[in-house]
């Protein structure tokens, strides 16, 4: 019985890692699924991310909250991350199903893209700086091997060199400000440091640990000057993995900074407000608006002049990342809920148009914008899919991406003072619409060269459906979803709160 | 004892050796070398704090990673022979296919 | 009454049936064309049902049901109808209805073409119903998407440029609008931390709102109503626009979109705002008599006949512009009966610009000439139009005229100063002017030797009947203006009791 | 009453013959012109049982209107708009003569118009729709109502000036020469219009209401808002809408052009309907306009100078219905003329309170030669009508001898020629002596000596009237024909002469009607400061004594005499060369003249410059200023997207020197913000 009862206790010790485990023993055994076949080490790693999926929605449903030794934790906001980063991974389990790009290695593909997962997902959980490091760089180092996998084409090593070393300064970036920040704050709990950065009068050191931090996570978020690396890679990459890069990796970024950054902003205001003074707004938010408001500009203005339909979708979700920065400078839990709202919608519009692109790929279709002339003839239902995903990501109403950009817009305006920041994201969705709706009239106003019909592979056909749903139906009917995200970002926030106030600083 | 500004300063001349390097320098193995060096110089803070403080956790920070930075220069060097495989160069300036 | 109380399903016929209607469409295999002109007359049906209804008993009709309510944000599914907005909404199903046969025989790709019409018809019935401001917004948007399609699909040449201008203009236009709302939806929000979007809620929290807001909100929300009208100098999207769409899409862009913009500064900007309209009322009259004027000067000048008559209906928006900017119940009547007015006129004008352009080969006014011994019919309706949309008697133009300065004349007289009326009365010459200068040049004098004139044919009976029946109406509302004015005496009152 | 109440079946039934005829004209052959017609005659008899029944019934003994409660047409703010109709002495006596005379200019269509084919259809559709308006307008019960049916006469108008504005009888040419002047016509109406627009305003706001019967009794008692001054301007405005109608000075242009319609047309607009509305406006706002006298002074004055002028150009014009179309200005001018100095008269002694005013003369004068006029001119017209129609052209060089060939239209015609031009005891005679009384009486009584001027003037426009007159009629009828080429076919078909000897009758005798029926009808008086309309006039025998008693009669008659035979000396004689007088028409005056004292020039100035060039420039400041900017916009944005997309130039050292330059601009962004506090 003991036995049973030591089982139970190491089920609830292991619980908080639950989802992760999943996905690395996946990763253990799909090597030797994928020597046999390489559809069956695919539809095993599809599986196993529904499996997790369910599980952790199971454990986010029955309001478990957890703690591994004070590593990584289980709450409502974690659990949201670590859904969406799962559904990321089925999505792209899903589009390198048929993938043709992919000539060998199927294990290991499938492999190594669990563990990426796992390192995004570990991000969400980590609790102190070197489990978030790991996380981190586990993501980084497998997201390389992922984009050099398109053994047959120079673009994607050339891809893969640019990224090794790009994220690579960024890694150094980063390690070289935690060094910094250890050494202010003498401790690698990030509550702590998030307590004694709030709280550290500002020296010129401590900005230099802070910037350096804030140009490590940059890099993944691909913000202005940061985004160099982003339209090569995602264009040399193999198309899923350019869609788990869009959509996926890109996230981890925002998480490290809300984890560090919105986190003290909520510290400063609770502080000031304890103190009965007006929450002045800290630097640092100024720094993220001006970051917001340049990145959301010159990812759309470069976009205009885009023809490859890749490098169009990068800059777009450069701009994208734009939008979501907003969440850093208002700082509010209603923002961080649009902010969080935006991302899941981005990953189902920016997911499902990759999807479009490797599907028409699959097919032979080039990646040259005029490739896509009179798409809606020869296929329409991936026509009228693209067309939403595009309508989507410009926030024409009802779709997905107009309600989270509603939000997240919407929650810039309180106060007053980031209005002059809703002016620009509005513009710039203005200028957005430009380069969306030339995908759309290519497709459905211009004539193709041919109209033979042509019909995309079944896994495609499920990527297409999912999103295209997705996209319909949060967009009319966002509650629950909405939902969702407010209770993550309410409690993300004020977990910390409680945390603060229940701590020896106040 | 050595002031804990020198190591500072130390690290931060490494640390601007390694980024020159990553600017100038053509040959992609130099650069993942510069790389090593920002990265040790980061590593070189961490155990210039820890001696100061005197706190084992910096110490665990740095062997992780060094690991991690094994792992990275392991998959670095086969990505760039798999480009050498393509390009038959290390330059990375022969790297310029995709751009604009 | 009685009638009404299974309206729920009622109500909603106006949106679903047009829904239906465009999934029908771009499903069927073939007539598409059959498919439109049923359903839209489905929906005018329905619309006639509700304003006979209305016009026996002047009743509202309102219908709510809970749509998102989170934490932060409450939205409902509100529509609310009273004269305004069932006058709007009539024309819509009518305008709809008579180009669906107007354009029956639309031969290239018909199931996208009708699809779209019914699309715009479902976007303009729900900015006219809706009483939620994001839902509001949703239907304002949605009307862009099928115009683009239309204009950039089935245009002229320059199509693919004035699409896209349409697109962006009225995009940008609309955020910012979408900013004010917001503004006000906060202001309105207080201190509690749910967003409420339902029209009641910020109008009910509207009489705390201070001067200074009120002004900075109307501002945001006024430009965005003013691109769609559109006014002087945020109109040259309009005459591109109407240059290269399609008869169909001209004559919906003007005769139902453009009221867009004026239905929401009266519905919004005039019902929340009062002091914020008082505050910018000097500027919206300068405004509107620089459209006014503007859009006549502009008219004379042009050589494309459908670019005259876009310019015109500049004009005629901005003497809508000047009826509410005189902030009297009077005023804002005759504006809703001017928006009315120029629906039905201007949807003949296209028509009649259409079909020059598509018998004649050309709408260039220099190579027209003499038309009228050819195509008589043309000639006569063509005549009928361009007499009422300068405000001849007896036509429903002249009664919206005569009101606009007349409350245009009472404004002035309450501020002591007269002399502006001038800029109204040399509207109307200049109006007669370049209409009968075009008539003279198009369908008079010598028949043109310019371009082959050997096989012109008339209007045929599809065109005959939609024209028809629009001169019919707008006759008869001339001579009888009090069924229009009985549905908007229930409107404007109450506006112009909360102007202060 | 049985009849009377049924009045507004009177612009009724010529309104359902213009629907019946529009739309079903087509399928007949002469396109149902008889509907047209019996829609005429049964307006006119109808019109004649509700005279009849009026100035039998008790009504007129009161002198009162009958005012049947009108329906409400529109109702806004704190205004009603109501339809309604009005009858009393004046409408009597215009429907009866509008109707009438159009009933025979319709009937004379029949030959005129026969060789239109399909396009009379037309034709009848557009007469019809003239006459509803005409006697709408006549019988309508407030301002609107009447501003109304003034513009859908103007639209007629428009219409049929440019009936043949393409495939005119003449050629293209002349066909295009049409459009413009149907054009000319609507627009310059259309000015005038405004301003009667305008007047409505004002009225409006100062009474609440546009009915007449709120306006009318004791107008300044009945004022909302404004005083005596407010009328003022209301009444000059609406004048304003007079002047453009009836071709009053300065915008009597139109009128001349107005001839390139039909002849049928031109008799229509100047005897029967057109601009006959102008002076009924003057004559039915006569309460409002006798409120201040300078008011009326204006009137005066405008009349008396568009007189003038109208007659001196019609001189030497050669184009036989040109020359009549400048006759009628004058002679509106008359009327105009007669009705401000009756109303001077009576603003004058209301001025100094007197409560009772015997009716004014001018007043009979202006309505009694309306009448005539309409008689006359129609004939005139007519017979112009029935030449060009033999001849087939309107240049009177080209005619001449034509008498004998057309006998009953030559004859007719000088019937007509002796009317106008005030030979004794046919009608002209009558009424053109009442008016020089009429204005003579306030020059007498030294009110204003501007009235004195105005005598000289009607008295020169009195000769010059004669003279013009028979000129034309001896150019055209008298000597031997002049061009051998013109052929002319005979008289004209009895559909066509047979109206032309009706009106002669009227022509010559109408005047004596004024002896024992109207000068009990056509009367203005003011009783115990109501202003009354009808009854009360002055005996038969009082005003033929009036007339022969008063030497300037005799002045006038002499000078019209002197004219006659000036022009027989001219014309018929060929005693005196015209060519001597005027230099071979090089002489300043005669080019003057033949340029209309360069209105049209002035006028198509104004309309180039205030107009075209204006709107070139609005074109161009659109195109380049407000479209450039947003076109620039865009091109803006596109050019630096190119500019920006070769920031990536593929070197990765490039990238890490942004990433580089990045992190370096965070740190100084971030510290300046530190050392300053933020924004």
């Amino acid at each position: 019985m003991s036995f049973l009862a030591d089982m139970d206790s190491l089920v609830a010790y292991l619980l908080p890692l639950a989802p992760h485990l999943i996905l690395i023993i996946t990763a253990l055994i799909v090597p030797a699924i994928g020597f046999k076949s390489g559809k069956a080490a695919a539809f095993f790693s599809l599986g196993a991310g529904l499996f997790a999926i369910a599980v952790t929605a199971y454990m986010m449903y029955t309001g478990y909250k957890g703690d591994f030794e004070g590593l990584y934790m289980f709450n409502d906001f974690t659990a949201l991350m670590i859904m969406l980063f799962l559904v990321v991974f089925c999505l792209v389990v899903l589009m390198s199903i048929s993938d043709s790009e992919r000539t060998k290695h199927h294990g290991e593909y499938f492999a190594i893209l669990a563990i990426a997962t796992v390192g995004m997902m570990l991000v969400c959980a980590a609790e102190e700086m070197i489990s978030l490091f790991v996380g981190l760089e586990l993501a980084n180092i497998m997201s390389f091997a992922l984009v050099a996998f398109k053994k047959n084409d120079p673009r994607s090593a050339e891809a893969a060199v640019k990224y090794l070393i790009t994220s690579g300064l960024s890694t150094a970036l980063f390690l070289y400000g935690m060094s910094l920040m250890y050494g202010f704050t003498g401790t690698i709990v990030i509550n702590d440091i998030i307590y004694s950065l709030a709280t550290q009068e500002i020296t010129w050191a401590y900005a230099v640990a802070v910037t350096t931090l804030i140009a490590g996570s940059a890099f993944k978020i691909s913000l202005i000057p940061f985004h160099a690396w982003v339209p090569d890679v995602y264009e040399g990459a193999p198309t899923p993995i350019t869609t788990f890069l869009a959509v996926g990796a890109k996230k981890m970024g925002f998480i490290v900074f809300f984890k560090l950054f919105l986190l003290m902003f909520v510290v400063v205001h609770f502080l000031s407000a304890a103190a009965g003074e007006v929450a002045e707004i800290h630097q640092l938010q100024w720094v993220f608006a001006l970051l917001a408001a340049g990145t959301m500009t010159v990812g759309n203005i470069v976009a205009i002049s885009q023809n490859n339909i890749k490098r169009m979708l990068a800059y777009s979700s450069i701009a994208q990342g734009g939008y979501i920065l907003i969440v850093l400078s208002v700082g509010t839990d209603y923002s961080m809920a649009g902010g969080l709202l935006h991302m899941i919608t981005h990953v189902f519009m920016k997911g499902g148009a990759f999807v479009v692109v490797a599907a028409l790929a699959a097919r032979g279709l080039g990646e040259s914008i005029d490739d896509y002339k009179g798409l809606a003839k020869r296929a329409p239902l991936v026509a009228f899919a693209m067309m939403l995903f595009m309508f989507s990501l410009a926030g024409i109403p009802p779709l997905a991406g107009f309600y989270s950009k509603f939000v997240l817009f919407s929650s810039a305006v309180e106060g007053g003072t980031w209005i002059w920041l809703v002016a620009v994201a509005v513009v710039n969705s203005a200028i957005s619409l430009y380069y969306y709706a030339r995908v759309v009239k290519a497709m459905y106003v211009d004539k193709g060269s041919t109209t033979e019909r042509f019909r995309v592979p079944v896994s495609f056909k499920i990527a297409l459906a999912v999103c295209a749903i997705a996209v319909i139906v949060i967009g009319i009917y966002p509650g629950p979803v909405m939902e969702l995200c407010e209770m993550a970002s309410f409690e993300y926030i004020n977990g910390f709160l409680e945390w603060l106030k229940s701590s020896p600083y106040v | 004892m050595i002031p804990i500004e020198l190591f500072l300063l130390m690290s931060a001349v490494l640390f601007s050796i390694g980024l020159v390097g990553l600017l100038v320098r053509s040959n992609s193995i130099v650069i993942l070398m510069c790389i090593e060096i920002m990265l040790n110089a980061a590593n070189l803070n961490f155990i210039a704090f820890a001696s100061h403080v005197g706190a084992p956790l910096a110490q665990i920070f740095v062997i992780t990673s060094i690991t991690v930075a094994a792992a990275e220069v392991g998959v670095g060097i086969a990505i760039l022979l798999h480009a050498y495989k393509s390009k038959k160069t290390t330059d990375i300036n022969d790297l310029t296919s995709m751009r604009w | 009454m009685e009638f009404f109380e299974i309206d729920i399903p009622f109500m909603l016929l106006l949106l679903v049936l047009p829904l239906i209607g465009t999934a029908f469409c771009s499903l069927v295999k073939r007539d598409a064309n059959q498919g439109a002109i049923m359903f839209s007359g489905f929906t005018l049906a329905v619309a006639l049902v509700y304003v006979c209804a209305m016009w026996t008993t002047d009743f509202t009709e309102s219908f709510s049901t809970g749509w998102i309510e989170t934490k932060y944000i409450l939205i409902n599914f509100d529509l609310y109808v009273d004269g305004m907005s069932m006058l709007m909404i009539v024309l819509t199903a009518l305008l709809v209805f008579l180009v669906s046969i107007f354009s029956s025989s639309e031969k290239h790709n018909p199931r996208m073409f009708f699809a779209m019409l019914m699309a715009m018809e479902v976007g303009l019935m729900g900015v006219y119903m809706a009483h939620d401001y994001f839902l509001f917004y949703i239907f304002w948007e949605i009307v862009l998407v099928p115009m683009y399609f239309l204009i950039s699909g089935w245009g002229g040449p320059r199509r693919h440029y004035a699409a896209i201008k349409f697109l962006i203009y009225t995009h940008v236009a609309s955020l910012v609008m979408l900013i004010g709302i917001f503004v006000m939806v906060f202001e309105a929000a207080g201190a509690s931390d749910q967003l409420n979007f339902t029209f009641s809620a910020v109008a009910a929290a509207a009489g705390g709102f201070d001067q200074l807001f009120q002004t900075a909100a109307f501002g945001l929300l006024f430009f965005g109503f003013a691109v769609k009208m559109p006014l002087v100098p945020f109109h040259t999207w309009l005459p591109d626009a109407h240059v290269e769409a399609p008869t169909a899409g001209s004559v919906l862009l003007a005769g139902v979109m453009l009221k867009m913009g004026s239905y929401g500064i009266i519905r919004i900007c005039l019902e929340v705002l009062p002091q914020g309209a008082v505050a910018w009322q000097p500027f919206m009259i300068v405004v509107a008599i620089v459209a006014i004027i503007y859009g006549a000067y502009a008219c004379i000048a042009q050589k494309d006949l459908k670019k005259m008559v876009a310019f015109s209906s500049i004009s005629h928006m901005g003497m809508v512009m000047l009826a509410i900017a005189t902030l009297s119940g009077m005023g804002i009547g005759f504006a809703i009966f001017q928006m009315f007015a120029h629906g039905l006129i201007t949807a003949v004008l296209f028509m009649v610009c259409g079909i020059c352009g598509h018998n004649a080969g050309t709408r260039e006014i220099p190579l027209l000439g003499g038309l009228a011994g050819k195509m008589p019919i043309f000639a006569a309706f063509m005549m009928f139009g361009f007499l009422a949309s300068l405000g001849l008697p007896g036509l429903v133009g002249f009664v919206a005229e005569f009101g606009i300065i007349m409350s245009f004349f009472e404004y002035l007289l309450s501020i002591d100063m007269i002399w502006p009326i001038i800029f109204a009365l040399a509207a109307l010459l200049l109006t007669a002017g370049y209409y009968l200068w075009a008539m003279q040049r198009s369908i008079f004098g010598k028949e043109t030797d310019r371009i082959d004139l050997s096989d012109v044919h008339d209007v045929n009976k599809a065109e005959g009947f939609s024209l028809g029946v629009l001169c019919a109406l707008i006759a008869l509302f001339g001579i009888m203006p009090s069924i229009v004015m009985k549905l908007i005496e229930v409107v404007p009152l109450v506006i112009s009791g909360v102007i202060v | 009453m049985e009849f009377i109440q049924f009045t507004w079946l009177i612009p009724l039934i010529p309104l359902l013959a213009f629907v019946i005829v529009g739309l079903f004209g087509g399928k007949f052959k002469n396109g149902l012109g008889s509907v047209a017609i019996l829609s005429a005659i049964a307006a006119f008899v109808l019109s004649a049982i509700v005279s009849y029944e009026y100035f039998t019934g008790d009504l007129f003994a009161a002198g009162l209107a009958y005012i049947p409660e009108p329906i409400e047409w529109i109702a806004f703010g704190t205004y009603t708009l109501n339809f309604g109709i009005y009858v009393d002495s004046l409408t009597c006596v215009m429907m009866l003569f509008s109707s009438f005379i159009s009933m025979l200019i319709f009937v004379y269509s029949i030959g005129y118009m026969g060789g239109e084919g399909k396009r009379k259809r037309r034709y009848y559709a557009e007469i019809a729709l003239f006459l509803a308006g005409m006697l709408g307008l006549i019988v309508s019960s407030n301002y609107l109502e009447m501003f109304i049916f003034w513009e859908i006469m103007g639209v007629c108008s428009y219409l049929l000036i440019g009936f043949w504005s393409f495939k005119h009888p003449d050629g293209d040419e002349a066909s295009v020469k049409a459009a413009s002047a149907a054009k000319k016509a609507f627009l310059v109406t259309r000015l005038g219009d405004v301003c009667f627009m305008t007047g409505l305003f004002v009225l409006l706001w100062a009474f609440g209401s546009l009915d007449f019967t709120a306006m009318f009794d004791d107008p300044v008692g009945s004022l909302v808002n404004g005083n005596g001054t407010t009328i003022m301007i209301g009444t000059l405005l609406l004048f304003g809408g007079v002047i453009g109608k009836s071709a009053q000075f300065p915008l009597q242009d139109w009128l001349p052009d107005a001839m390139a319609g039909p002849t049928t047309v031109s008799a229509l607009i100047h005897a029967a309907t057109m601009v006959k509305a102008g002076v009924y406006l003057v004559a039915r706002s006569y309460p409002l306009f006798v409120q201040n006298a300078e008011m009326m002074l204006i009137v005066a004055v405008i009349g008396g100078v568009t007189a003038f002028i109208a007659a001196s150009m019609a001189l030497n014009n050669m184009n036989l219905k040109r020359v009549l179309a400048y006759s009628t200005i004058s002679q509106l001018g008359y009327m105009i003329m007669a009705l401000g100095a009756g109303g001077y008269m009576i603003a004058t002694e209301m001025a100094h309170g007197a409560a009772d005013i015997d009716g004014a003369v001018g007043y009979t004068a202006g309505v009694f030669h309306m009448m005539n006029h309409a008689f006359f001119k129609a004939l005139l017209f007519m017979c112009a009508g029935s030449v060009i129609h033999a001849v087939g052209t309107e240049d009177m060089r080209r005619m001449g001898g034509l008498g004998k060939k057309m006998k009953i239209t030559s004859w007719t015609m000088l019937i007509g020629c002796l009317s106008i031009a005030g030979f004794p005891f046919f009608s002209g005679f009558w009424s053109k002596d009442m008016i020089m009384e009429a204005v003579m009486e306030p020059a007498v009584a030294g009110a204003a000596s501007v009235f004195l001027f105005l005598f000289v003037l009607a008295l020169i426009t009195a000769f010059m009237t004669a003279f013009y007159m028979f000129r034309l009629w001896f150019m055209t009828f008298a000597g031997k024909p002049k061009d051998e080429k013109l052929h002319c076919h005979g008289e004209s078909p009895v559909s066509m002469t047979l109206p032309l000897v009706i009106l002669s009758v009227f022509a010559a005798l109408s005047g004596f009607l004024m002896f024992f029926w109207l000068n009990d009808i056509i009367t203005f008086n003011v009783i115990g400061g109501a202003f009354v309309v009808g009854g009360h006039g002055h005996e038969g025998m009082d005003i033929l004594h009036e007339i022969l008693y008063n030497q300037w009669t005799y002045v006038s008659l002499a000078l019209s005499l002197f004219g006659i035979l000036l022009a027989y000396l001219m014309y018929a004689k060929k005693a005196i060369d015209p060519a001597r007088l005027n230099a071979g028409g090089n002489t300043r005056i005669y080019r003057a003249l033949t340029a209309r004292y360069y209105f049209p020039q002035l006028y198509d100035e104004i309309a180039l410059r205030l107009g075209y060039d204006v709107a070139k420039g609005v074109d161009y400041a659109d195109r380049n200023l407000i479209d450039g900017t947003v076109n620039g916009i865009s091109n803006a944005m596109m050019g630096s997207s190119g500019m920006l997309r070769k920031l990536h130039s593929g070197h990765v050292q490039d990238y890490v020197a942004y990433m580089a330059v990045g992190v370096l601009a965070v740190f100084f962004v971030f510290y300046i913000l530190i050392m300053t506090g933020g924004f």
